[in-house]
């Protein structure tokens, strides 16, 4: 099958730090990949760097055979790459209806003048924004807060809400930043769940960072493990477990949870 | 519901003084006159000396009975409003003058103001009189405004060519404050300076009025070797430091300015590093000043604590409405009369010793009679004193 | 030569004092301290006041100056800033409650010492002339000076005082800080002060020379925030760099551009945009926001 | 809209145009019209900076655009014969256009960086009128015409201000319909999709841009739009006093929409609009108080942000019952 998205040695430096080096990997349609690593490894770089935030020094990102890296966000987000963030970011002071309807931005056919006179067009835009936010809000089982004040909801909700922000954009990848980050083993659960309902039942590939090891075994195709910025090793959960540089990379910091 | 109740009493205590401000009180026959200018904030200086003269002057005649215009006896109201250096404030103050029924109004003290009051005062039949020197506020068809002082570019020559001749002076430099009343200033006497047949050294040199370290400013100046330094339209703030730097950096030569200055803060601020500097002032000197005067400074300096030098030419302007009016009672609230009077009228000067007259001139610089004319009395500054250096007329 | 790079760093000397404050303020805070050049002026008026009004020697009334201005900023901390901080939904909200703070000053100041210029007497006379290559008076020397010393004190009393590291902490991470046990109302409450002292030290050394009225506030306050911007926002390395490049700034641009005359500071300030636009974190500062 | 809405737009164009001037005629106290007019230009500027509060960037820079606004309208009067009313825009798009210039490189800039920015450009705006020959430097434009007649095909819309028995009626009109208009302009786009995306900008820029949202254009657009505002209320203020300066409009003007905006709330649209008429019209109400009056503005000034740090109209917060 064709990649839907083809990272080719990607590299970043800043000044004289390397963030990361030359990393190179393919990602298939509709096929969940974890990113790993400890601490400080890159991932969160190598996030940036595909959803347009950062420009690679070297390298370059390619969907569906177009050269993305080196477009702003908005321009990557609009072929279809949508990346959430690692800290729960929402548009605090929207209730989550609204943070959902602006998030559809992309989905708009009238233009902002057409918006300001009340075209019939950003009329209709506006309906069907409506009806995906509330398809959205259901299938996120976001219902019962539907109309609270971002700013107020618990930590668990916020999360589930970066997501349905992301699916707002209706994009074809979604890049997770840290899912797990902070559940518990039930939260984990469901969220792991929910992000395998994104790929069945809505056809999303997705890209996840994660330290969350029982989770990332559980939900992934394929693992992509990275360490000082470079990629140390690729494969199915069962391989990346077994593999010695990854034990190494893992043993040699405080995260030494892999395994389970 | 506090917190409305809160938002009623403040309406309702705004609407109350709105009312308290229109009730007039009515014990005796009041002669309002205005005063539109600034007096807080960074130039409130050129203000407070103004309304405070005014004040003076007022509280003066009004305990002498008031004064008499034909045949009603009148107490002197100062109604004043604080433009804060902001052409849009200075139209709604004279916007108020114009609702108090005020016809003359002193100020406002800057260029831009100036300018800016002139469609109202035309408008509501207001005679001003300004500290401002655009020309064009005087000329026709201007008429509503009188320069309340002598303007630099009247003061300028007389003081260049005094130094000319009797001091050597060939080569002048100007320094100006960045701002419009000192650069026109600057560019009026560099003109006057150059049709006299002085050497301009520097004219280009500008600095920002906050500018607290005036060597670097002065250094270019300096190097150009002037044997006279003019410092246009200098505010008294910035005067001490200028001279002082001049001087710390070795400077020997005159330094003038066509603007008041108070002695009091040259003495603090520049000390006898001072001495020898030439400004315009009013009728203070010793040498000039009549009893009235002396009386008149010894008010001020009862009323609020400290004289203030500048208000030597700024006494005049309140002078000038109440003895027009006087000669012609007509022009109490028709200021066509007014004009009509101010072609002839005359009066003696009180404040200055000898048969001083008031009158309106400027036909020379503006083709009709919009100034008051005071007497152009130029100092020199020693040992924290001024002493008349030389007395001119202006027409 | 020699001169331009003497007014340069005399001037750079006083305006990093005044930086330093405003920067120490932000940095704890995150209020843009809109009222430091009224509290710089107000301490003149002390300084002023007590030398020659009631004739005391130039030291106590430097004394007079730091001790006023920083009760008055520990109350304005503890009573204004701490509440409007603690209610109002936008961090912005403090720019008018400090807009409003120096109005109130600048009314404060014209009603206690009035409209006029002030000055106090030279507390050296003479002047150093190097062969005509650096002149500059004693006087000058001796406030640069003072000024250095005070920036070494206080970055000296940031580094190895007990209060100076539980402000840094406080100004690196408030919330980190507060879970390190800092008092976190009680250090803001000293920075305020702090700030506000600095800023009344620098107008009582420098009214001595410049003198002092009620309009130098509002011009220093911009020139300051000028200052923290280039040498980035918080940062106090940031505000002693900033004040010295705009000294020098100054100094070589008037020199250089004397005979443009009134474009000098046309040409400072738009440089200064271009500046911020090709670096808007400043020399040394983190972007906020 | 509601039926409560509608009846409150009603009742605020009612009070405007009908019982503002009503008033004014009973009680003769005609120095309101300027006061007002210049709360309704002032208040046209706060708008834009609003504006740009709503995209989450401190503006102390339109008094820069209003100086510009005032220049272009003055320039094009006095030097080409243009006819006022055709100033009047292309005084707001030149300002715009500037602003799109300017605001491309330094709307990267976020919070105290931006505000110090747009602080220079005020000065660097007078700076510059004081420096360039077009404005004729120091000296200002002076003697500037009134307004003239503005007419479409023969037929007379707006007649000659100078043959107006009441300029001030005129003036107060144009203003205070400007105004509504602005104010029109501005709770639409509040109220459309451009306003949800600014403020998606304002709380979270880099997630905007994530979903898509072109932020540098939105950010330039919306500065636009303010500078837009700015530039007309400083043409208007210069037919009005006749004259421009160098320093008909300077950093304290800046500093002063920021001000009304604060005052009136960041968060609603006609906060600046509400804010604007306390600050402006307070220091006209307290000039009885003579030499205390900076004072007693100043100490109210602190003691509403004390009592109502999320500006006045956060009251109908409160009492809407929501926190």
């Amino acid at each position: 099958m064709t990649p839907i998205l083809q990272i080719k040695g990607v590299t970043k430096r800043y000044g004289g730090l390397t963030a990361n080096n030359d990393i190179t990997f393919d990602v298939a349609p509709q096929e969940i990949l974890s990113v790993i690593g400890p601490n400080g490894a890159g991932k969160s770089t190598l996030f940036k760097q595909i959803a347009g935030f950062v420009t690679p020094t070297t390298g370059e990102v390619i969907y569906k055979g177009t050269k993305i890296s080196g477009l702003p966000p908005h321009k990557v987000a609009r072929m279809g790459v949508v990346r959430t963030f690692q800290e729960t970011t929402i548009f605090k002071s929207m209730t989550v209806r609204e943070n959902v309807i602006v998030s559809h931005h992309l989905r708009s056919k009238a233009s902002l003048l057409g918006f300001f006179f009340g075209s019939a067009q950003a009329k209709a835009d506006e309906a069907e924004f409506g009806k995906s936010a509330d398809d959205i809000i259901d299938f996120l089982g976001l219902q019962a807060i539907r109309n609270e004040t971002a700013s107020n909801l618990p930590q668990g909700h916020l999360r589930a809400l970066g997501m349905a922000i992301g699916l707002a954009t209706h994009p074809d990848v979604i890049l997770l930043d840290e899912p797990f980050a902070g559940m518990n083993h039930d939260e984990t659960m469901r969220m792991v769940a929910l992000v395998r309902r994104l790929r069945d039942e809505r056809g999303l590939t997705v890209l996840l960072v994660e330290h969350d090891m029982p989770a990332v075994m559980k939900i992934s195709d394929r693992i992509v493990c990275i360490n000082f910025g470079e990629k140390i090793a690729e494969g199915s959960p069962a391989e990346i477990q077994a593999n010695p540089r990854v034990i190494e990379a893992y043993l040699g910091s405080e995260d030494a949870a892999i395994g389970m | 519901m506090k917190r409305r109740h809160f938002l009623a009493t403040t309406g309702l205590s705004l609407g109350l003084a709105l009312t308290v401000s229109t009730v007039a009180w009515a014990e005796n026959a009041k002669l309002k006159i205005g005063f539109v200018g600034v007096t807080s904030g960074p130039a409130a200086a050129w203000g407070i000396s103004n309304q405070r003269s005014m004040e003076t002057r007022a509280a003066w005649l009004n305990e002498l009975g008031g004064v008499d215009i034909g045949g009603t006896v009148y107490d002197v109201e100062i109604v004043p409003f604080d433009d804060q250096k902001d052409p849009k404030r200075a139209i709604a103050g004279m916007e108020k003058m114009a609702q108090e029924g005020i016809h003359y109004v002193v100020g406002p003290n800057v260029d831009d103001g100036a300018a800016a009051v002139r469609p109202v005062a035309e408008q509501n039949g207001i005679m001003y009189f300004p500290y401002a020197f655009p020309k064009e506020l005087y000329t026709p068809p201007a008429s509503n405004a009188i320069l309340g002082m002598v303007a630099n570019y009247q003061s300028g020559p007389a003081i260049y060519k005094y130094l000319m001749e009797n001091k050597g002076v060939k080569k002048v430099a100007f320094i100006a404050g960045n701002e419009s009343d000192p650069l026109s200033q600057r560019d009026s006497g560099a003109a006057a300076a150059r049709e006299l047949g002085l050497e301009v050294v520097s004219d280009s040199v500008t600095y920002q009025m906050d500018t607290t370290d005036f060597t670097p400013v002065l250094l270019p100046v300096i190097q150009a070797a002037p044997d006279l330094l003019v410092l246009s339209g200098v505010s008294p703030a910035n005067a001490p430091q200028l001279i002082r730097s001049a001087r710390e950096l070795g400077y020997a030569g005159l330094i003038s300015t066509e603007t008041a200055q108070d002695a009091a803060v040259l003495a603090e601020g520049a000390g006898e590093l001072a001495n020898g500097f030439i400004s315009v002032g009013g009728a203070s000197t010793p040498e000039l000043a009549s009893d009235a005067m002396r009386e008149f400074v010894d008010r001020y300096t009862k009323m609020f604590g400290e004289y203030n030098d500048e208000s030597n030419t700024k006494v005049y302007a309140l002078e000038y409405i109440i003895e027009t009016l006087k000669a012609n009672p007509a022009a109490i609230d028709n200021v066509e009369e007014f004009k009509k009077t101010m072609d002839t009228f005359e009066a003696p000067n009180p404040f200055m010793v000898g048969d001083a007259k008031l009158t309106y001139v400027g036909t020379t610089s503006f083709g009709q009679k919009r100034q008051v004319s005071v007497p152009l009395v130029v100092n020199e500054f020693k040992d924290g004193k001024f002493e008349t250096l030389f007395v001119a007329q202006v027409d | 030569m020699e001169q331009i790079l003497a007014n340069g760093l005399y001037l750079g000397a006083q305006y990093a004092l005044i930086a330093l404050g405003l920067t120490l303020i932000f940095s704890l805070m995150n209020v843009l301290n809109f009222a430091h050049g009224q509290m710089y002026v107000f301490g003149g008026f002390v300084t002023y006041t007590v030398v020659a009004q009631l004739g005391l020697p130039f030291i106590v009334g430097l004394i007079a100056s730091a001790v006023v201005l920083a009760v008055m900023g520990a109350l304005i901390e503890k009573f204004l800033f701490r509440p409007v901080i603690r209610k109002s939904k936008r961090d912005e909200s403090t720019m008018l409650l400090a807009a409003g703070i120096a109005f109130f000053l600048d009314a404060v100041i014209l009603l206690l010492f009035g409209e006029k210029q002030r000055g106090v007497p030279k507390i050296v006379n003479g002047v150093l002339n190097w062969d005509m290559r650096i002149i500059m008076p004693y006087d000058r020397i001796l406030i640069a000076v003072l000024a250095v010393a005070l920036i070494v004190g206080f970055i000296l009393f940031m580094q190895y005082s007990r209060t100076g590291r539980a402000m840094r902490a406080l100004a690196q991470d408030r919330m980190a800080a507060q879970l390190m046990g800092v008092d976190v109302d009680r250090y803001s409450m000293i920075g305020f002060a702090l700030g506000a002292m600095l800023a009344g030290l620098v107008g009582g050394l420098l009214v001595t020379i410049t003198g002092i009225n009620l309009g130098m506030g509002g011009p220093t306050s911009v020139k300051a925030f000028l200052m923290i911007m280039i040498g980035g926002a918080g940062v106090i390395s940031g505000a002693i760099a900033g004040g010295f490049i705009l000294g020098m700034m100054e100094s070589v641009g008037l020199t250089v551009l004397a005979a443009y005359g009134d474009i000098t500071y046309l040409v400072i300030f738009a440089s200064l945009m271009v500046f911020l636009a090709i670096r808007p974190q400043g020399l040394m500062g983190k972007p906020w926001g | 809209m509601s039926t409560t809405r509608l009846a409150g737009v009603l009742a605020f164009l009612l009070g405007v145009f009908v019982l503002v001037p009503l008033f004014i005629n009973l009680t003769g106290r005609w120095d309101f019209y300027y006061t007002l007019t210049s709360v309704a230009l002032l208040s046209v500027a706060a708008a834009g900076v609003w504006l740009t509060f709503y995209i989450g960037r401190i503006n102390i820079g339109q008094g820069a655009y209003a100086l510009t606004g005032g220049y272009v309208s003055a320039i094009l009067i006095t030097q080409y014969g243009v006819s006022f009313w055709l100033t009047l825009p292309l005084a707001g798009l030149f300002c715009a256009a500037v602003s799109v210039l300017i605001g491309l490189p330094i709307l990267r800039l976020r919070g105290v960086y931006f505000a110090m920015v747009t602080l220079v450009l005020t000065e660097v705006a007078r700076l510059t009128a004081l420096a360039l020959p077009v404005t004729n430097g120091a000296k200002g434009i002076t003697s500037i015409p009134l307004p003239g007649e503005l007419s479409l095909f023969g037929l007379t819309i707006i007649p000659d201000f100078s043959t107006l028995g009441n300029p001030k009626l005129a003036f107060y009109l144009m203003a205070t319909v400007l105004m509504v208009l602005t104010y029109l302009v501005l709770w639409r786009i509040v109220n459309s999709r451009l306003g949800h995306l600014c403020r998606s900008l304002q709380q979270n820029e880099e997630l905007s841009a994530s979903i898509g949202v072109n932020t540098a254009m939105l950010r330039v657009l919306a500065y636009a739009i303010s500078s837009f505002f700015g530039g007309l209320a400083g043409a208007i203020f210069v037919a009005i006093s006749q004259s421009i300066y160098p320093s008909s409009f300077v950093v304290q003007d800046s500093v002063n929409f920021m001000l009304y905006c604060f005052l009136g709330g960041l968060g609603y649209v006609f906060g600046p609009m509400l804010g604007t008429l306390l600050l402006y019209f307070g220091w006209d109400l307290l000039s009885i108080a003579k030499e205390y009056q900076l004072l007693i503005y100043s100490g109210a000034l602190i003691a509403l942000m004390l009592v109502l740090p999320n500006g006045v109209l956060s009251l109908l917060d409160k009492k809407g019952g929501r926190k």
